[in-house]
């Protein structure tokens, strides 16, 4: 998968288009804007990388998308999110909630608090199975193993009967992409998913990220600070700073050839190492 | 916010019921011990505007008297077992090792008695006064001190800016006051308002059942004693000092949760 | 520039935490997480101490400021074993080592203005009122702050700033050694370049020692002079620090290297060798080779022997690994 | 969890071992000569003797210490002064009623604090939540000694709809449930309340969320289970309120429980019952703190597999 090709896919509808995205959060008593315009598309297949520093708002588009975003903070939210042609804008939560986990996965930062802490890595899996898929406990069981062999999991069946506490941070960040991938969603969205981990265990969750999108043929939304890992894992990037998007292009012409003077800069930095 | 507004209503009940307390002597229409045995049990009149207690002795300034014993009472205590309480978790959860570990046993054992039952035990062994009350509900307050300290001086002393402290070469006395103290104090604060509505329940507490304040003084625990037993021709006499309590202690509460929500926002939610 | 005497030597030192084993299992349940390293760090130089998290550096950092000491081992300062029972011996010995500490957030004491953290390292040491205020502006000017932050409060700083207070800090009392535990890790890119330059010149102008402590590779090849790779308590590999990502030649040290993300989509990650598996949680220690578990090249005596560490060139490059 | 139940078990003993010693001390630290203290002085040669063996005081302290210790572990709690009969006796008579009492007053708490603690957190400063504060601080604020009176006047004298005193059927034990078990309601729904207001900021909620679980199980399922284990602990030092609340409760209302018998022991300068009930109450607080320890072992799995 040599990101060269400059389009990724034949087929130009994208499964995920993000029209003048605009979200404003009520901060003691007044609004402020969080996400300024944001647009960007999504094709099937294809890994879109956002990349910003902290506090540029990567992390809330990332939420809005699958409109996971409490009130308060929330003031208002405006623009279109158009998944398989639907905008979502328009669902109550009520009609999101069979989409979320479905069609549309999600990986957290942070595999530590994203786990539920009380219930087996088993039950938090077999859970979200039986929640969207007419399976038999037995079969979610199974499912569930198989989940975890292909997420690289060693010995999976007893591993998944002990807690989040008792896994180490590649271990837990294997069984969140495994919880987010059980239902074969469309679209994985995973926000910093590397950050939290060391850089041999983070070489070895990026590597599997990649054979995943491969085997599974899904587009992939990639929110990181580091844009070493977006260089690994992105075909498309968008750079974000304070709630914008400053300058989004094919991986390769935003590294060697970037045009605005922040992308610049950051790829500065990171180059002087 | 909910809490704010509350938060100043507090302060000035609080205000009010202490400048009662010390004006008593002065404000007072009528002496405390100034008993009219002929009007006993007179209803809210003119002259007496909450009435007389069974010994003719009008309520609202046996109630400003009484204010003087509840709030006094309160304040020492807490000022005392806070003391008491602040050195020896801070010292405590500084050190560690055995000293720690002999504080916390002898908090064990302490906490092992349920609220009340110590200060029963102790003031009916040395007699029924108020400042055997007073001892007593000191020795058990200065365990909620120690407690709460020494938990946050455990959390504060693994900071990075303390471990900074420890390798600028001066000495731990002065870590644990210029540096350690002050960061704690805040939760510190908030247990002492807590504190003394406690205290002032659990005076009251002793003096209802005839442990604290002999009866005849004007506090308000003792008033409601006196009230029980003419409940049912004159209740009123356990109104008012009932009323006294409650608006006292909850003014306390609201101060503390004011208090614990502006210095810690984090808690605002609860 | 001349190395020429040692300023600080560790021999053989070990670190272990006793586990809430509970009263039987006292002895044989406890964490090790410094299993005998010696480390001598020449004056002048900036010595890296490279590792993933849980390898102990911080622990050994802490060991060296008596922090937490040693559970075993020696540590001699400019050729005297380091004792701080007395007031007078511990101002001695922090007068000349200094520590700075990873979160900008969390080294400054947050009730305390800047003038006051600052100023207090030289009170300590029982300088005057005028001296004191003197010495405190000096160190802003030194780390590219001026008068206006004596009166402020950590939290009106940023990330960057507060580091800087903290390094003026560490460096008011002209110590001989600093030990600087991850100082940038918690920063954005933008101002862990700029801090890391001041750190350089900071060096430079009062000819500091330092012990610098980073999980990044790229930073410690950037910024120190010789490095030593520390994994599960003891030292792997140690080499000068240009030749680290080049001439690495520990397994474990190859595998670092080899998943750091490139920055250029080019050079994408095709297969190389990925290290598999992880650092075991309950930190008990493997047979022989802490790494062999994990390693590509094990062989035979890898999980009998614990290799120690042997010099492979004649620029003191030493690796511990049954394959050299 | 076998280590944990083995410390667990070692400090109680520590624990019961230092509650005797303190209340043992207790009778020591009465101000002059306790015989005079406890018969009067009027009281004749022969009682004075009688009790002064009984209670061993002839004897030096440490044999006392010794005798009363060996008296406890065998259940003899010593005897009482006016009854003369054994302490252990008048305490397991009065026991059941404290129970019946405790278990009325836990039963209010819990139907009181569970409803509204959650409501107000799910609607934070909603109607409910701002009201339940207030009721919460009203039920903090109110004396129990206070609380009872006033229901009397109002169910007991005014509506008529519940008895006064002594103990029967089940509407003998409103009154002083709802009396012991308010001050129980209202801290308990606050700590409710603040405990799932802050698992809902959770990750792992969020995370439910997005796993697209109805929200009715994001809270069943995974916030209130998370919510409630720290609150165990909370029930757990409740208890230790009601027991003392209880004591007071019981003078109100005369119910023969524990805390009269105390409080006429005490009254009545009958100082081995007062000893007696003292350390047996404490020891009932003690058993129900490591039983609530065990319960949030088992229940938070963290601890479980230590």
């Amino acid at each position: 998968m040599t990101p060269t090709t400059p389009e990724k896919t034949d087929t130009p509808t994208p499964i995920l288009v993000v029209k003048d995205l605009n979200v404003v959060f009520r901060v003691k008593h007044h609004a402020v804007p969080i996400i300024k315009n944001i647009s960007f598309n999504l094709f099937p297949k294809q890994t879109l990388g956002i990349v910003g520093e902290s506090g540029s708002g990567k992390s809330v588009t990332a939420l809005s998308v699958m409109k996971l975003i409490d009130t308060p903070p929330l003031l208002h939210m405006t623009g279109q999110i158009l998944f398989q042609g639907r905008d979502l804008m328009t669902l109550s939560n009520r009609q999101m909630q069979p989409l979320r986990g479905k069609e549309l996965g999600f990986i957290f930062q942070e595999p530590m608090t994203a786990l539920n802490p009380v219930l087996t890595i088993k039950d938090q899996l077999v859970e979200m199975i039986r929640n969207h898929l007419k399976v038999t406990r037995r079969e979610a069981v199974d499912r569930a193993v198989s989940l975890l062999t292909e997420v690289g999991m060693p010995n999976p069946g007893q591993r998944m009967r002990n807690y989040p506490h008792q896994l180490s941070g590649g271990m837990r960040q294997r069984a969140m992409i495994a919880m987010a991938l059980s239902c074969n969603p469309k679209v994985l969205i995973a926000d910093e998913p590397t950050t939290a981990l060391d850089v041999t265990i983070q070489a070895q969750v990026l590597e599997l990220f990649r054979t995943l999108q491969e085997e599974r043929q899904m587009s992939l939304l990639f929110i990181s600070h580091d844009l070493r890992v977006i260089a690994e894992i992105a075909d498309q990037v968008m750079v974000m700073r304070d709630g914008k998007n400053i300058e989004s292009a094919n991986v390769d012409r935003l590294f060697h050839s970037p045009i605005r003077a922040y992308t610049r800069e950051l790829l500065g930095l990171i180059r002087y190492q | 916010m909910f809490q704010s507004k509350w938060t100043y209503i507090g302060a000035v009940i609080i205000a009010v019921f202490a400048l009662a307390a010390i004006f008593a002597p002065w404000l007072a229409p009528y002496n405390p011990y100034d008993m009219r045995l002929a009007e006993q049990l007179s209803l809210p009149t003119l002259e007496h505007f909450m009435g007389q207690d069974a010994n003719g002795v009008d309520i609202f300034s046996r109630l400003m008297h009484g204010a003087r014993i509840s709030l006094s009472v309160g304040v020492i205590v807490v000022l005392i077992s806070g003391t008491i309480g602040i050195t020896m978790g801070l010292v405590s959860g500084y050190y560690g090792g055995w000293p720690d570990t002999i504080l916390m046993r002898l908090v064990d054992i302490l906490m092992a008695f349920p609220g009340l039952l110590l200060a029963i035990a102790l003031v009916s062994v040395l007699g029924p006064n108020i400042l055997n009350v007073v001892i007593a509900l000191t020795v058990l307050g200065w365990v909620s001190f120690a407690r709460l300290v020494r938990g946050q001086v455990l959390s504060v002393k693994e900071r990075e800016y303390i471990q900074a402290a420890r390798t600028s070469g001066q000495s731990d006395a002065r870590i644990m006051v210029v540096h350690i103290f002050p960061n704690i104090l805040s939760p510190v604060i908030v247990q002492a308002t807590f504190s003394v509505a406690g205290v002032i329940i659990a005076e009251s507490s002793l003096s209802f059942l005839g442990l604290g304040a002999p009866p005849g003084t004007p506090s308000w625990g003792a008033m409601l004693s006196e009230g029980k037993q003419v409940i049912l021709e004159a209740p009123h006499v356990s109104i008012f000092p009932g009323l006294a309590i409650m608006l006292v202690v909850m003014a306390f509460n609201f101060l503390g949760d004011g208090l614990r929500d502006r210095f810690d926002p984090k808690s605002t939610i609860n | 520039m001349m190395i020429s005497e040692n300023i600080l030597e560790c021999t053989d030192i070990i670190k272990h935490f006793p586990v809430r084993g509970g009263i039987w299992r006292k002895g044989r349940n406890r964490i090790h997480v410094l299993n005998g390293i010696s480390l001598t760090i020449h004056k002048g130089e900036i010595m890296g101490l490279a590792g993933e998290s849980g390898c102990g550096k911080s622990t050994l950092a802490k060991a060296i400021v008596n922090l937490s000491p040693p559970s075993a081992g020696q540590i001699l300062y400019n050729g005297r074993r380091v004792s701080l029972d007395s007031a007078r011996e511990k101002k001695r010995f922090y007068k000349d080592v200094q520590m700075i500490f990873q979160d900008p957030f969390a080294s400054l004491n947050p009730r305390h203005k800047v003038g006051g953290i600052i100023g207090e390292m030289l009170r300590i040491h029982g300088a005057s009122p005028a001296d004191t205020e003197n010495a405190v502006l000096l160190a802003l000017k030194d780390v590219g702050l001026d008068s206006s932050a004596l009166d402020k409060y950590p939290h009106e700083f940023s990330g960057g700033q507060r580091q800087r207070v903290a390094i003026a800090r560490a460096l008011v009392n002209h110590p001989k050694l600093l030990i600087a535990d991850e100082p940038v890790s918690s920063l954005d890119l933008a101002t862990q370049h700029r801090i890391i330059e001041l750190l350089k010149s900071l060096k430079s102008r009062y000819d500091l020692t330092v012990l610098f402590i980073s999980h990044d590779l790229n930073l410690i090849a950037d910024f120190c002079d010789r490095t030593a790779v520390m994994y599960m308590g003891s030292i792997c590999e140690l080499i000068s620090a240009d030749q680290l990502l080049t001439h690495g030649r520990h397994p474990y040290v190859r595998a670092l290297i080899d998943s750091i993300p490139i920055s250029d989509p080019r050079m994408r990650m095709k297969k190389r060798t990925l290290v598999s598996g992880e650092v075991p949680i309950a930190g008990d220690l493997p047979t022989g080779c802490a790494f062999h578990p994990r390693c590509p090249h094990r062989f035979d005596p890898c999980d009998v022997h614990t290799p120690r560490l042997r010099s492979l060139t004649a620029d003191a490059h030493q690796v511990a690994c049954h394959l050299y | 969890m076998l280590l944990y139940i083995i410390r667990r078990l070692l400090l109680l003993i520590f624990v019961l071992f230092g509650v005797v010693t303190l209340v043992f001390m207790l009778i020591h630290m009465i101000p002059g000569d306790p015989v005079d203290i406890m018969l009067g002085d009027h009281a004749i040669a022969a009682d004075r003797k009688l009790l002064t063996e009984n209670l061993g005081l002839n004897q030096p302290i440490h044999l006392q210490y010794a005798s009363y210790m060996a008296g406890i572990l065998r259940g003899n709690l010593g005897i009482s002064i006016h009854s003369k009969r054994p302490v252990t006796d008048e305490i397991l008579e009065r026991f059941p009623a404290s129970v019946e009492l405790m278990f009325g007053a836990m039963v209010v708490a819990l139907i009181m604090a569970l409803p509204l603690g959650i409501i107000s957190a799910l609607k934070p400063y909603g109607i409910i939540d701002n009201s339940s504060m207030l009721i919460s601080f009203l039920g903090i604020s109110i004396p129990n000694f206070w609380l009872g009176p006033l229901l009397i006047i109002l169910f007991s004298i005014q509506l008529d709809w519940l008895p006064i005193n002594e103990r029967g059927g089940i509407e003998h034990l409103i009154l002083p449930s709802i009396t012991l078990g308010t001050a129980m309601a209202a801290m308990l729904s606050r700590m409710i309340r603040a405990s799932l207001l802050e698992v809902l900021n959770e990750e792992y909620v969020r995370n439910a969320r997005a796993k697209g679980l109805p929200e009715r199980k994001v809270i069943l399922k995974h916030a209130l289970r998370n919510a409630l284990i720290p609150v165990i602990t909370i029930i757990g030092l409740q208890v230790g309120v009601l027991l003392s609340g209880a004591i007071i409760t019981e003078a109100i209302f005369d119910w023969p429980g524990l805390g009269s018998l105390l409080l006429d022991a005490i009254y009545s300068r009958n100082y081995p019952l007062v000893q007696g009930c003292i350390l047996f109450i404490a020891t009932i607080y003690v058993l129900v703190n490591l039983l609530t320890d065990l319960t949030y072992a088992w229940v938070d799995p963290r601890v479980r597999l230590e």
